[in-house]
């Protein structure tokens, strides 16, 4: 699964996209982002406040209980701050 | 009509705007919005500058998106969207919304309901250096509720 | 900074823009309206025209006091009229209101407010040419509606 | 006193300005458009409609009851129709 990351998201994991494959219990997009600060680190602080984590699968906006599916664009990004 | 343009140059408004009614006499106004880049350092600090990032694919996604349902909205006979990324300075011209009706009412309303829209829904980020440190714009309350405002609401036209 | 011109000649949407922020960075948007000459015809007719007559002085004076007073009300960098008179085709620009502001909810509304004020108040009266024959433009009770909305309603940003 | 028409108003009564002297009792707005209409033919034509017809004083709107001066720049026309 391809993951992309934007703005200070981008900047605190320190790259702009990875390849990932999912343990099998992380289904959805809540179970996505529980996994990755899970790694700790850097993810671990990019994700701390939740709340301003917005996710957009196949570039549309999803919610946390939205399901995965393999081959899936998942996004990762801040409050949007353009116009 | 939707036009929809992600770019780093600039734009000219003049040559949009003429081509969103070119050949439409049933065109009886159109309204437009402009932003430009303000300068957050002031004018006593070295020159500030902004450096738009934004989600190539999703933009026009969802800028195609917020166009037609201004369209399905409003009475518009053409609706464009522009909007820039990369680094601007202070007074550049950053993103330009107009739309084309029969009625002045229905042209500056879906203006002004595309611009709130954009403004929490395309993914754009502002990353803002006045000289010496660069930070990451935050997203505005203020922003989201005039978004609201526009769903809560019904068409009054 | 007011700006008003009542001429016969067309205008440049871009350079009349540029004009209106030129120097001041602290301006974050700017709304404007085009009004253009509507077809009355209909395609299948002989070219119609319109032609625009007004009164030269007082047409200055009620511009100049309209914009005023959007921008007593509203925190406007920068307000601009423009309106043409003489003998338009369809498709031609009419007039052009911008405003300038650092805030986008004052520079929209003001510019709503002042293409409504103007269409109620500004001394300009249109005589349509079908083709076969003239025709005063009578004046819309929804202009007055449109216009006596603003006189009720209190500032709101 | 300078008096103007515009628009249809002019055209009914067949000219764009004149000079009047006004009688001595015509002393505000509402006197003058019944002293005009009074002169019948054109004048009665082009202000029948009395409710129509609005009036600018030194090119200030006013009211019927508007006292008039001297030297007072009169202007007789229909509802406008810019923008």
């Amino acid at each position: 699964m391809k993951l992309l990351y934007f703005a200070w998201i981008r900047a605190k994991i320190g790259m702009a996209e990875e390849q990932v494959t999912l343990p099998p219990d992380v289904r959805n997009v809540g179970q996505l982002l529980d996994w990755l600060a899970s790694r700790g680190g850097n993810y671990a602080a990019a994700l701390k406040e939740r709340s301003v984590v917005k996710v957009a699968v196949n570039q549309e906006y999803v919610a946390a209980d939205h399901a995965l599916q393999p081959g899936d664009e998942v996004a990762l990004f801040p409050p949007v701050t353009g116009g | 009509m939707i036009s929809i343009k992600v770019q780093s140059e600039d734009f000219d408004i003049s040559a949009e705007l003429a081509a969103l009614s070119a050949g439409n006499t049933q065109i009886g106004g159109i309204a437009s919005f402009t932003g430009l880049v303000r300068d957050i350092a002031g004018p006593m600090a070295t020159a500030s500058s902004m450096t738009l990032e934004h989600y190539p694919g999703m933009t026009e996604k969802q800028l195609s998106a917020i166009a037609r349902e201004a369209m399905e909205r409003w009475p518009l006979d053409a609706c464009l969207i522009i909007h820039r990324f990369g680094r601007l300075m202070p007074g550049d011209r950053i993103v330009l919304v107009a739309t084309a009706s029969a009625h002045r009412e229905a042209a500056l309303s879906s203006c002004a309901f595309l611009i709130d829209w954009l403004k929490t829904k395309a993914p754009f980020w502002k990353l803002e250096d006045d000289g010496s440190e660069q930070r990451w714009v935050a997203a505005k309350d203020s922003d989201d509720e005039a978004a609201a405002k526009w769903a809560a609401e019904t068409r009054s036209d």
